[in-house]
């Protein structure tokens, strides 16, 4: 079994203020995981803002730079990419998915022109039907077609469709992993479900990896294998989604969980505020301890 | 149904944008025809998605309204003790008479609600001192005094508000609008761009002053699973009009539209592995809206009545309304709630 | 506090940087002249004495000395900031021997005393009346000063003080056009002194402040319209927060910021208003130096009013810059 | 595009004078291609003649039809002003939008310039060039200058809008989609600068028309080429005032006058109908 993608001690510092006044604050703090080829996974990470999930991410994607570790992907790190035509072909393996479809397109230009110059560029496609078959393929697996989207501008479109046309064009290469930040939490509540169902279909239909980074564990428990959850920039837990989500071990991930609002009790008015206890302990520790792994294959700082 | 005793009574009212521009002439219809009223010391939740019409909607509450944005008909009447008035109708002295006495705003965006370059103490004098009517130092008392009760250290009053976290800003801006105990608050999704863990502090503390003072609050939010937690009463609106009124408990478990039934059945939840399917079709324009029953495009239970006749808000539960020509068909989608609670070891 | 102080040890970096950049700019243009200062020189003493060609030979490769003629560009230029520094810019040749400092320093009260009281009173007015209009984009008297200001905004100083001239010199002349004082009043601290100064004063100040009050007004109005969109004005105003207050702690205190830094940008441009001011009216200011200068061929003067004129701006926008983060305490002092 | 404009002159009045003002001082400049007499020539018709029905704009000291003499001084001062704006406006949009799409030291070494130019004073430093180059400044070399001079603050704009439009989202989904830098910046990013490179150059035109008038009043450019500068330089210099050739003096300032409110008028309604905000009002008729 050979990695897909394998992200080893990996830690981002910041260097804040100019050059006179030097702070630095640490986005994310040596971080290890992997990625099979192969097994399709969606691989949830899960973090409150300033938790590095962002900043992983980005490096995942080879937009920052790792300040110690490696990401290696498919055998080759980011600085093996520093040519264009490596970042190219680094870009036809890896796609990202953006947070906003609204802003993920130029409202001042045609949605299928970002398909255009993927199949253009990405595949070295030069003949228009050749062009408009790739991007015609990768519309059907969304649930769209290249008619529907023909010619159209982004407003003309619903946030649940500019979401999918996102994700057709980012599906043109067919690349073996997405990266998707936050991707429903700018679509309304009655479409979201139709993006979270088609990240599940791409992996079980397409067998596409996904890395899917998101605040809500509702969705991360709905879709993923496994998840890993990230306080401060370091890792708590990590491990199988569902048995991480229904008993979480570390402080912080118990009351990540604590804090989920629940509909069970629907109008009762109960809303207890966060064991402050828990919350303290999690506050309080963060970062402190190193990963144990357990015996049900989850890993818990400690 | 209209009870005197209510806080609020709105009839009828219809609020639109009306633009005109280099030629194009627009008319978008936010607010069509919505009847409702709020009753003393509940928390009224209103639900809906982007451009449903909800934030004009409250802001017509409000009386915060501004061109585009005009009432087009209807009316509002609010019953503060002996006051009773209609701010479109009123003096705009005598609305700023109840402004923040009786009537106070929790605004979307606690980035921007507070002025950058002013101390939160100067925010706190000019917002409340007038209303509160009382000397200087029975003020700053019973602001220090307000500010404790919330677990909000005195000692932001000296901070500026960039110094501060976006969920200690919320808990500001929320102290600032209850600080004079107003029997009517309306909230803005007020916890939207929160962490998880901040906003359930943040909702417990609106909760809490709700009750500690005795207030009717109008929440807004989008989130479903906010309201569950925080309103006594839920009113879903789709494309400028109520759509199902009713108690929190009976739309989470007895909704009689479909589209509350699809909006609640289709959380995910922890611990529920069933697949939880997407509505289809877009949200409607509403400067372009459906004919007959908005919903109709997306319904699952539509049939050819509901794409020519507007359904009529109709009671059909115990203080529950809906407008839904085959609401009696409705099922809820979801395993039925109201199974034991998830107990988390 | 220590923020505050390394950033104000920035500013001054940056602030040497400009001034150094822009003075040795102004030599470099400055040497590229075809005209020998010697040469000058020794014309108009030949001119005056006759000429006796030992005499005049003597006098030449004295000059070639002081001026440091002979040199390779680069010494000169090493020399000129040496010398500089002490404070030395060489003596002028429109009125040789005296330094050409001497003359600088003459000049420059008149013109930084017309400046700052023109640029205070315009500023502070148009602020405050631009704010205003901003606000209350109703009223008329405010709606007319603005037709007014932008009909006026776009015509060049020099056509303002021309008009001026025009209207208040020639067709009723109740005004002087040119000099800074009266020529038959003693200069000195006497109340006659004063009052010519300042009669004298009034028509190149009120065509800087025409301009310039048009500019802060028309500027200040278009910001304070979009800050009372701002979600804090709505706030406060759906308060109940009372109109005065809004209007001066909320709209006009955080359009001021903005406007500061506007003011700073547009030194360097009110400074090249007043050269043509100053000209129109024969103001005895750096303008009026500086023109006299290039006419006469002066390297050494154009040089020294250049330089002074780029420490001052400089220095200006400087000082505006450590205020700015006074007034704004969101700017990190970074 | 085109109907921008449609929409803009019928529904802004601002838009539709500005149009009105600049359009009849073009046509004037225009006419200077059917001058029946040369833009140096002078004493060819009788001097100080008042305007009539024979001469329009009457004569000047130097016998010269005003008419003609305006007709050449609008065309060469507006070719000047266009000129100007122009290579002014490449150097913004080059600046501004490397500094802001390219950011990190590009973006500080540019700005760095930026400041430095932003603070230079402009007209002493047209002074010194005329030190230096005397006659030998020509109108073209005068124009380069000032372009090279005047670009700084448009350039800043460009960039913060460019810098704005870098971490929006579709950039980065361009960049994903294998476009290059070059296209990004000049196809994703310029139709979103193009309003402000309009406007500001309609600013900037005012702005270099009135330092060349200035210039040439006092004498700082070649006098032998008319234009409204130098035309005000030569009835200065026969003191038009005061013999009472009047003409000579407040024909040039009206017409350039007029000039300088319609370019004006144009740039504040092209700002307005740029502004999303100030269009938000205009839809609430306020």
């Amino acid at each position: 079994m050979t990695a897909l993608l394998d992200v080893t001690a990996v830690s981002k510092r910041f260097a804040m203020g100019g050059i006179l006044s030097r702070k630095q604050t640490d986005a994310v703090v040596d971080v290890s995981f992997t990625l099979a080829s192969g097994t399709p996974e969606i691989f949830t990470i899960i973090g409150e803002s300033g938790s590095g999930k962002t900043t992983l991410a980005r490096m995942i994607l080879g937009l920052e730079d790792p300040s110690d570790g490696q990401i290696v992907f498919e055998g080759s790190s980011a600085e093996e990419r520093r040519n264009a035509a490596r970042r190219l072909a680094f870009m036809r393996r890896v796609q990202p998915v953006f947070q906003n479809p609204f802003e993920a397109f130029n409202p001042l230009k045609q949605v299928e022109r970002y398909l255009e110059a993927t199949a253009r560029t990405l595949l070295g496609l030069k003949d228009r039907t050749a062009i408009e078959d790739a991007m015609d393929g990768a519309l059907q697996k969304v649930g769209l077609s290249y008619a529907e989207i023909k010619g159209r501008f982004p407003h003309e479109l619903s946030g649940g469709q500019l979401q999918r046309v996102a994700i057709a064009r980012a599906l043109i290469p067919e690349p073996a992993l997405l990266i998707a930040d936050e991707p429903v939490s700018m679509v309304d509540a009655s479409l979201r479900m139709s993006i979270v169902n088609l990240l599940r279909d791409l992996r079980d239909t397409f067998g596409v990896s996904v890395i899917y980074i998101t605040h809500d564990l509702a969705t991360a428990y709905y879709i993923s294998d496994r998840i890993m959850i990230m306080q401060k920039g370091h890792v708590v837990e990590m491990g199988p989604a569902r048995p991480v989500l229904e008993t979480p071990q570390h402080p912080y991930s118990r009351l990540l969980k604590q804090s989920v609002l629940s509909t069970e009790n629907a109008g009762q008015g109960v809303l207890e505020p966060a064991d402050r206890s828990i919350a303290r302990a999690a506050w309080e520790n963060a970062g402190s301890g190193r990963l144990v792994e357990k015996p049900d294959g989850r890993m818990v700082r400690e | 149904m209209a009870d005197s005793t209510d806080i609020l009574t709105v009839k009828g009212l219809k609020a639109y944008y009306r633009m005109a521009y280099f030629g194009i002439d627009r008319e978008v219809r936010a607010v069509d025809d919505i009847t409702l009223s709020i009753r003393r010391n509940e928390v009224y939740g209103i639900a809906g998605e982007s451009s449903s019409g909800k934030t004009s909607l409250i802001k017509v509450l409000a009386a915060a309204i501004r061109p585009p944005l005009e009432v087009v008909d209807g009316a509002l009447t609010y019953r503060f003790g002996d006051i009773e008035i209609d701010p479109y109708k009123a003096s705009s002295e005598e609305v700023n008479a109840i402004r923040w006495k009786h009537l106070s705003y929790i605004m979307q965006g606690s980035m921007s609600v507070l002025n950058p370059v002013r101390r939160i103490r100067h925010s706190f004098s000019d917002f409340a001192f007038q209303p509160m009517g009382v000397d200087k130092k029975t003020f700053w008392e019973r602001t220090r005094a307000h500010l404790e009760r919330l677990n909000l250290s005195p000692d932001i009053l000296r901070a500026y508000p960039h110094e501060l976290s976006g969920g200690m800003r919320q808990r500001v801006t929320i102290a600032l609008a209850t600080v004079c105990q107003p029997e009517f608050i309306i909230a803005d999704e007020p916890t939207t761009a929160l962490d998880v863990v901040v906003q359930k502090d943040v909702l417990a503390m609106i909760r809490d002053v709700q009750r500690q003072m005795g207030s009717s609050v109008v929440f807004v939010t989008h989130d479903m699973s906010v309201h569950a937690n925080i309103a006594d009463r839920i009113g879903i609106v789709y494309a400028g009009r109520l759509v199902e009124e009713g108690p929190t408990r009976t739309l989470f478990t007895a909704p009689k539209h479909p589209y509350t039934a699809h909006l609640v059945g289709s959380l995910p939840r922890i611990g529920d592995t069933t697949t939880k399917a997407a509505l289809e079709g877009r949200p409607p324009n509403l400067a372009d809206p459906p004919s007959g029953c908005r919903f109709h495009p997306r319904c699952p239970l539509a049939i050819d009545k509901c794409k020519t006749e507007v359904p009529p808000l109709e009671t059909v539960g115990q203080s529950h309304r809906s407008a839904c020509w085959r609401a009696d068909e409705v099922k809820p989608l979801a395993p039925v709630a109201g199974q034991p609670a998830q107990v988390t070891p | 506090m220590r923020d505050y102080f390394t950033f104000v040890l920035k500013r001054l970096l940056q602030l040497a940087a400009v001034v150094f950049a822009g003075i040795s700019a102004a030599f470099f243009i400055t040497h590229l002249s075809p005209i020998s200062p010697v040469d000058m020189i020794v014309n108009r003493v030949a001119a005056q004495s006759g000429g006796d060609p030992l005499a005049i030979q003597d006098l030449r490769d004295a000059l070639a000395a002081l001026f440091g003629t002979d040199l390779p560009l680069h010494e000169k230029f090493l020399n000129f900031w040496g010398r500089f520094l002490v404070g030395d810019l060489g003596p002028s040749l429109l009125a040789f021997p005296t330094p050409a400092i001497d003359l600088v320093m003459r000049a420059l009260p008149w013109t930084v005393g017309l400046l700052v009281t023109s640029i205070l009173l315009s500023w502070t007015i148009g602020n405050i009346l631009g704010g205003l209009g901003g606000y209350y984009q109703n009223n008329r008297f405010l709606k007319a000063f603005g037709v007014l200001a932008m009909g006026v905004q776009p015509i060049p100083y020099y056509i303002v003080a021309f008009l001026l001239v025009l209207l208040f010199g020639y067709f009723w002349p109740v005004m002087p056009i040119s000099g800074g004082f009266s020529i038959n009043v003693r200069p000195g601290f006497t109340f006659e002194f004063i009052a010519s100064v300042i009669h004298h004063s009034i028509l190149p100040a009120a065509s800087l402040v025409i301009v310039g009050l048009g500019i802060s007004f028309l500027g200040m109005r278009a910001m304070v319209s979009n800050i009372v969109t701002e979600d804090y004005v709505t706030y406060a105003e759906l308060a109940g927060v009372r109109t005065e207050r809004v209007v001066f702690f909320y709209v006009i205190r955080n359009a001021m910021v903005p406007q500061l830094t506007g003011l700073a940008m547009a030194l360097g441009g009110i400074f090249s208003g007043t050269i043509i001011t100053e000209q129109v009216f024969a103001y005895p200011g750096l303008g009026s130096l500086l023109v006299n200068a290039v006419n006469a061929g002066d390297t050494t003067l154009v040089l020294a009013v250049s330089s002074i004129a780029v420490i001052a701006v400089a220095g200006a926008i400087f000082v505006i810059d450590l205020i700015h983060p006074l007034l704004d305490p969101r700017v990190k002092v970074k | 595009m085109f109907a921008i404009i449609r929409d803009l002159t019928r529904y802004n009045i601002e838009f539709a004078i500005g149009c009105v003002l600049v359009g009849i001082i073009t046509l004037f400049a225009l006419a200077s291609f059917f001058a029946p007499v040369g833009p140096t020539m002078i004493y060819v018709v009788p001097p100080d003649m008042p305007p009539s029905l024979s001469y329009w704009f009457g004569t000047n000291s130097r016998g010269q039809d005003l008419f003609w003499q305006l007709s050449y001084a609008f065309r060469n001062t507006l070719t000047f002003g266009v000129m100007v704006a122009a290579i002014s406006r490449i150097i913004s949009i080059t600046v501004g939008l490397l500094a802001g799409y390219l950011g990190g030291w590009v973006d500080r070494v540019l700005m760095f310039f930026n400041d430095i130019f932003v603070s230079l004073p402009i007209f002493p430093i047209l002074i010194l060039v005329y030190f230096v180059l005397r006659s030998n400044l020509d109108m073209f070399t005068l124009a380069l200058i000032m372009g090279c001079l005047g670009w700084p603050f448009d350039a800043r704009l460009i960039r913060s809008v460019s810098l704005g439009l870098r971490h929006r989202e579709f950039t980065r989904h361009a960049t994903f989609s294998g476009m290059t830098p070059r296209k990004i910046m000049f196809e994703e990013h310029l139709p979103y600068v193009m309003p402000i490179v309009l406007a500001t150059a309609i600013a900037n035109m005012i702005w270099s028309i009135g330092m060349e008038v200035t210039l040439a009043v006092l004498g700082f450019t070649n006098l032998n080429i008319p234009t409204v500068g130098t035309t005000l330089y030569w009835a200065n210099n026969h003191s038009a005032m005061i013999v009472g050739v009047w003409w000579w003096i407040l024909i040039p300032v009206i017409l350039i006058v007029t000039l300088f409110i319609g370019l004006f008028l144009l740039t504040v309604s092209l700002n307005e109908y740029i502004d999303p905000r100030s269009r938000l009002r205009r839809m609430g008729g306020a």
